[in-house]
């Protein structure tokens, strides 16, 4: 490495970033690249969820590219950055211990509709895809098992919307929310009467 | 010691009775095995009173420190603790083993009456002092063939019942 | 023939070996593990969605919280984050500071994985005496920053302060007798017999396997795969550090242990040449006392002593995230435990959890 | 018959009586000396609050025991749960029997207890409650017996960690009764009997322990060092010490068979594991350390300067002296037991059951073999 600081940390915007997996992505595959850009020197590839599936089978198995670790895979609710397109982006951050490059693939979901799964392509998807479900509510199509996984089975909401209530709902697993006296809430089994 | 042994043998007498019947009346397996452990050692203390001392030891450390142990295990492995899962089977089933039990009493009782002088006169004089070296001279001098024969069978039945149990797996 | 029920059993969230709040639903044939099922959310304290609602320095405060047993290195992977979006630096001599701080607590965090992964298994001295190091870290943590566990210690730009008089010369003394230390653990532990039988083949898991499982950090090292951050994409003054990334073979447990006790080792070389190399100057650099970033975003990874720590941080130029995500190490890797838990019996499923080395906090979030 | 009555009758009561009391408070001691070992090995203090440097922790912890509410569960077999405690202290209990302690008996002469006026005719007191000429076989019966407490515990707790315990322990003891059996063999053979006491007589005629028994005249050519390994090794098992304590496995199952017990039981089963583990020490070292005989036995000059360091005492000096050197051994081998638990880790249930069945009983056989063809060449 000739410089002391790494590349990533310079973020600088004269140096135009580079990336090899990305040409390759979009070298190969341009039609299912919506979109790519760089954020922060880090490449980012939008792809439409009806080809999910086959680019990151792509981004996995080709020699160029060989993303073998999916480092995260998360939901975000972008409904109020962008709120005529779909809610939802699922964001894909990619890995290649081979290259040493990393990718980041998005894809838009709108509410109420299916991602498809990554379970098929890299095991550790699955309970990422469990967590983006239990906090956004965003279903993944061919997922084996889709379940809540850090909110409690019976919960019925999805708390990383932007429109879940910082402080919790009225009532929320099980009890119901009374003021108290010092800006603090209690929570108790009967309903609290309104006064 | 004899009026000593009388009435002690009576109480371990009536102690085993107790045991056995309650063993085969409970519903719960875990119970009946603790009443059959209660019978054995009232066998062993009976052995003791007729001076032999080594019997009753291997009566307690085979039967009631290995083999119920084994029941026991058994009867865990087999079933999970449900207390009164077992029933009482009723009437055709108590007929057929009271017959039996009278049957085998009438047999013993007349077995002791042709036969008993000679020996229950005095017992102890069957095994002297009743202690190890009786039992490993009749054993091991004189009944040797007869005793090695009985252990290879026991070994021949015991791979058999592995063989038995593992048949499923292929070994 | 007599046929036997599967038995269901349920290891925790209240066991003594969960080393939190974690659940295993195990189904038992006898003794052997046919199926778990790791159940988590005990600890689930919405630290992303405070993110979005705190501002970024707020926030430090959270990651704190999430891996307790290493909050430095949690600490420094938001900060990392946030100066990235800004696009600041932080000053020379706090990027030493850093690093010395951050292998610190790598050897401290795996000295508490070792002390309670011995005690699972049943060496109780080994885990007093991890304990007994890991303390003189902690002091050294807490001469720095007043804090034992819940550091808070790094800023955007730099570190709040200096090193206080005489502290690196406290941390050389801690280095120097470390590896004294470490022996004696080895003697316990490294070729006794029963400690190789408990660890040696339970959960093999091949490298490839790790890797779709998405296992990181000394886990995944441990099954023959070199991937450490540190050596893969340089954070911080690591890539004038001088130090090995011990691989491991088999992928076993006794492999994880190797591999770990391996990296104490080499953290403390780190230590030891970041103390020697550190320049003087000043300790922070300027940053605007309200963080705003522009618009955009980042996603940073570091090697945290659990594995690869990440943070994905979108920004809409006001100062309060839109979304604030920490990807936890622990979280994947517990994921593989049904695979490595298949076929072994129940005293293996502590092992198991100890080789993960989890921390609920991190993983719940 | 009055003398009968107070020789057979009275006298062992006392006896009894007097072991008991003695063994509760080793066991009490015990577990502090346990305590403040493993501190020292591990770099703490233990027990400092309670008296000086904790001496007076044992008492809190009876106390404190005593105390404690019993809890039982819900669904458990009330009976056995509450029986199942006592079926573990019987038998530790009534192996006491058996054991000498030292090897002189006092004569006791006839004199009147004052107040009652009952005059007590002249006795012979002897160290042992019983001398059976089975005495080892009694021994290992009786303390077959206490795997049934521990399996009737877990099982009446009807609790799943409680019963898994339980299972381990009763695979665990009936596995290790036979290595355990067959180590003592060898010291049947070479003492020609089962009495406790008699191999500690046989001992002294044959001039040394039958740890250092030299076989055809050579020393060290085939010691007792296996015997001894092997019975170690068995016991420790047969008492779910560490590293074979897998019933109890406080990280796996936590705490095994006892996990449902509160108070008083709990106290019981304690106790139980406790004077277990002082019976097994007795037992190593009435058998391969020369019970009652001093440490320096066997070295001409000193075994006899030793044999009786209260010269001035007379036999009760002998009998002072011989409890003397079998209390060291019994604490060197307590210290010994307690020393393995600060250093290793905990076998798996599998291993524990391979160790047993493919090492233990293998070298047990052969070293029953190995000691009578010695035997046998010496003729």
């Amino acid at each position: 490495m000739a410089t002391t600081e790494p590349p990533e940390e310079n973020g600088s915007v004269e140096q135009a970033p580079t990336s090899a997996a990305l040409d390759r992505l979009l070298a190969a595959m341009p039609d299912a690249v919506v979109e790519s850009e760089f954020q922060r020197g880090a490449p980012i590839a939008r792809v439409a969820p009806a080809r999910l599936l086959e680019v990151m089978t792509f981004l996995r198995d080709d020699p160029a590219c060989r993303f073998e670790l999916l480092s995260d895979l998360c939901g975000m609710d972008l409904g109020m950055v962008r709120p005529d397109g779909e809610r939802f982006d699922v964001v894909y951050h990619l890995y290649s211990v081979e290259h040493s490059h990393v990718l980041t693939v998005k894809t838009a979901v709108a509410d109420g509709t299916d991602a498809p799964s990554v379970t098929g392509i890299w095991l550790t998807a699955n309970w990422h895809e469990r967590e983006a479900f239990d906090m956004f509510g965003i279903g993944f199509a061919g997922h084996p098992d889709l379940r809540r996984i850090l909110m409690p089975d019976e919960f019925d909401a999805f708390p990383l919307r932007k429109d879940f209530p910082l402080e919790g709902r009225e009532k929320d697993h099980g009890y119901w929310r009374q003021p108290g006296d010092d800006d603090r809430y209690t929570y108790v089994a009967e309903p609290p009467e309104k006064k | 010691m004899t009026e000593v042994s009388l009435p002690l043998f009576l109480v371990f007498a009536a102690v085993g009775v107790f045991g056995a019947v309650m063993m085969v009346t409970r519903t719960q397996p875990v119970h009946s095995a603790l009443y059959l452990v209660l019978t054995l050692f009232s066998v062993a203390a009976i052995y003791v009173l007729l001076h032999a001392e080594f019997l009753a030891v291997v009566q307690i450390l085979v039967y009631a420190g290995g083999i119920m142990v084994l029941f026991l295990f058994v009867i865990f492995l087999v079933r999970p603790p449900v207390p009164g899962e077992a029933r009482w089977h009723g009437g055709r089933h108590v007929l057929l083993s009271a017959g039996l039990a009278v049957i085998l009493a009438c047999a013993l009782g007349w077995h002791f009456l042709e036969s008993a002088p000679a020996a229950a006169g005095n017992p102890s004089a069957l095994l002297e002092g009743g202690n190890m070296e009786q039992v490993s001279m009749t054993l091991f001098r004189y009944y040797i063939l007869p005793f090695e024969t009985v252990s290879i069978l026991l070994l021949v039945s015991m791979i058999g019942a592995i063989a038995l149990a593992r048949k499923g797996e292929g070994v | 023939m007599l046929g036997t029920r599967e038995l269901e059993i349920n290891l925790g969230p209240q066991h003594p070996s969960t080393h939190g709040v974690l659940r295993v639903k195990l189904k038992l044939d006898g003794e052997t593990i046919v199926e778990s099922d790791p159940v988590i959310g005990y600890l689930h304290r919405g630290c992303e969605k405070l993110g979005e609602n705190r501002n970024y320095i707020q926030t430090e405060v959270y990651t704190d919280r999430m891996d307790y047993i290493a909050a430095i290195n949690e600490n420094l992977v938001y900060i990392e984050a946030v100066e990235k979006l800004l696009g600041v630096e932080a000053a020379p001599r706090a990027q030493y500071m850093r690093v010395i701080l951050a292998e610190l607590q790598r050897i401290a965090s795996h000295l508490v994985w070792l002390a309670t992964h011995a005690l699972d298994i049943g060496a109780m001295s080994v885990f007093l005496y991890c304990f007994r190091e890991r303390e003189a870290i902690l002091d050294l943590i807490e001469g720095y920053c007043g804090a034992r566990l819940t550091t808070n210690a790094i800023r955007a730009g730099g570190m709040r302060l200096d090193f206080p008089d005489g502290w690196t010369g406290a941390a050389k003394d801690f280095c120097d007798e470390f590896p004294a230390r470490l022996k004696e653990y080895d003697t316990l532990l490294k070729t006794n017999r029963i400690w190789m039988g408990r660890t040696k083949d339970i959960g093999v898991i091949s490298g490839e396997k790790a890797l779709s499982y998405g296992i990181t950090g000394p886990c995944l090292r441990a099954s023959g795969v070199n991937y450490d951050v540190r050596k893969a994409m340089p954070y911080e003054v690591y890539s004038e550090m001088e130090f090995d990334v011990p691989l491991g073979s088999v992928g076993d447990t006794y492999d994880r242990y190797l591999v770990r006790l391996e990296e104490m080792r080499q953290s403390r070389l780190i230590v030891l040449q970041a103390l020697a190399k550190m320049p003087e100057g000043p300790v922070m650099n300027k940053v605007p006392k309200r963080i705003k970033p522009p618009a955009g975003e980042v996603y940073v990874v570091n090697e945290g002593p659990r594995g690869e720590l990440g943070v994905y941080l979108v920004s809409n130029g006001t100062d309060t995230a839109e979304r604030c995500r920490f990807k936890s190490p622990c979280f994947v890797n517990l994921q593989a435990l049904p695979e490595l838990a298949k076929g072994h019996m129940v005293a293996d499923i502590v092992a198991l959890i100890g080789t993960l080395d989890i921390v609920l906090g991190c993983i719940d979030r | 018959m009055k003398e009968q009555l107070i020789q057979y009758l009275a006298v062992p009561m006392l006896q009894i009586a007097a072991i008991i009391g003695v063994m509760l408070l080793c066991v009490m001691y015990l577990v502090l000396w346990e305590r403040k070992l493993i501190a020292f090995m591990q770099v703490r203090m233990g027990p400092m609050r309670v008296g000086y440097h904790g001496l007076l922790q044992p008492i809190a912890d009876v106390v404190k025991l005593l105390l404690k509410e019993d809890v039982v569960p819900k669904a458990a077999d009330r009976w056995v749960h509450l029986i199942s405690p006592i079926i573990l202290m019987i038998p530790a209990l009534a192996c006491f029997a058996v054991i000498p302690f030292t090897g002189t008996s006092f004569e006791v002469g006839a004199f009147t207890i004052p107040l009652v006026n009952y005059d007590v005719p002249a006795l012979t007191v002897t160290s042992w409650v019983a001398d059976l000429n089975i005495g080892l076989l009694y021994f290992l019966a009786i303390s077959s017996l206490g795997v049934y407490g521990l399996v009737l515990a877990g099982w009446s707790s009807n609790s799943k960690y409680s019963m898994l315990g339980s299972l381990r322990s009763a695979a665990q003891m009936i596995s290790y009764e036979v290595p355990l059996g067959l180590s003592i063999v060898a010291i049947l053979m070479l003492s020609g009997t089962a009495s406790l006491v008699g191999i500690v007589e046989a001992q002294q005629e044959a001039g040394h322990w039958w740890l250092f028994w030299a076989p055809l005249g050579v020393p060290l050519l085939w010691p007792q060092f296996i015997g001894l390994f092997l019975y170690f090794v068995a016991a420790v098992a047969e008492t779910n010490r560490a590293p074979f304590d897998l019933p109890e496995a406080e990280t796996e199952l936590v705490a095994g068979f006892h996990t449902e017990y509160s108070g008083m039981k709990f106290a019981f089963m304690f106790l139980a594991e406790y004077l277990n583990m002082i019976l097994a020490a007795l037992i190593v070292s009435v058998l391969f350390l020369g019970g009652w005989l001093p440490v320096t036995f066997g070295i001409p000059g000193l075994s006899e300067l030793f044999g009786n360091f209260l010269p001035f005492l007379g036999g009760a000096g002998a009998a002072i002296t011989g409890f003397f050197w079998l209390a060291l051994k019994v604490f060197l081998v307590l210290t010994v037991y307690l020393w393995l638990r600060a250093t290793f880790p905990r076998y798996r249930y599998d291993q524990l059951m391979s160790l047993g069945w493919k090492w233990l009983i293998p070298m047990g056989l052969a070293h029953v073999m190995v000691t009578a063809l010695f035997m046998l060449l010496r003729g």
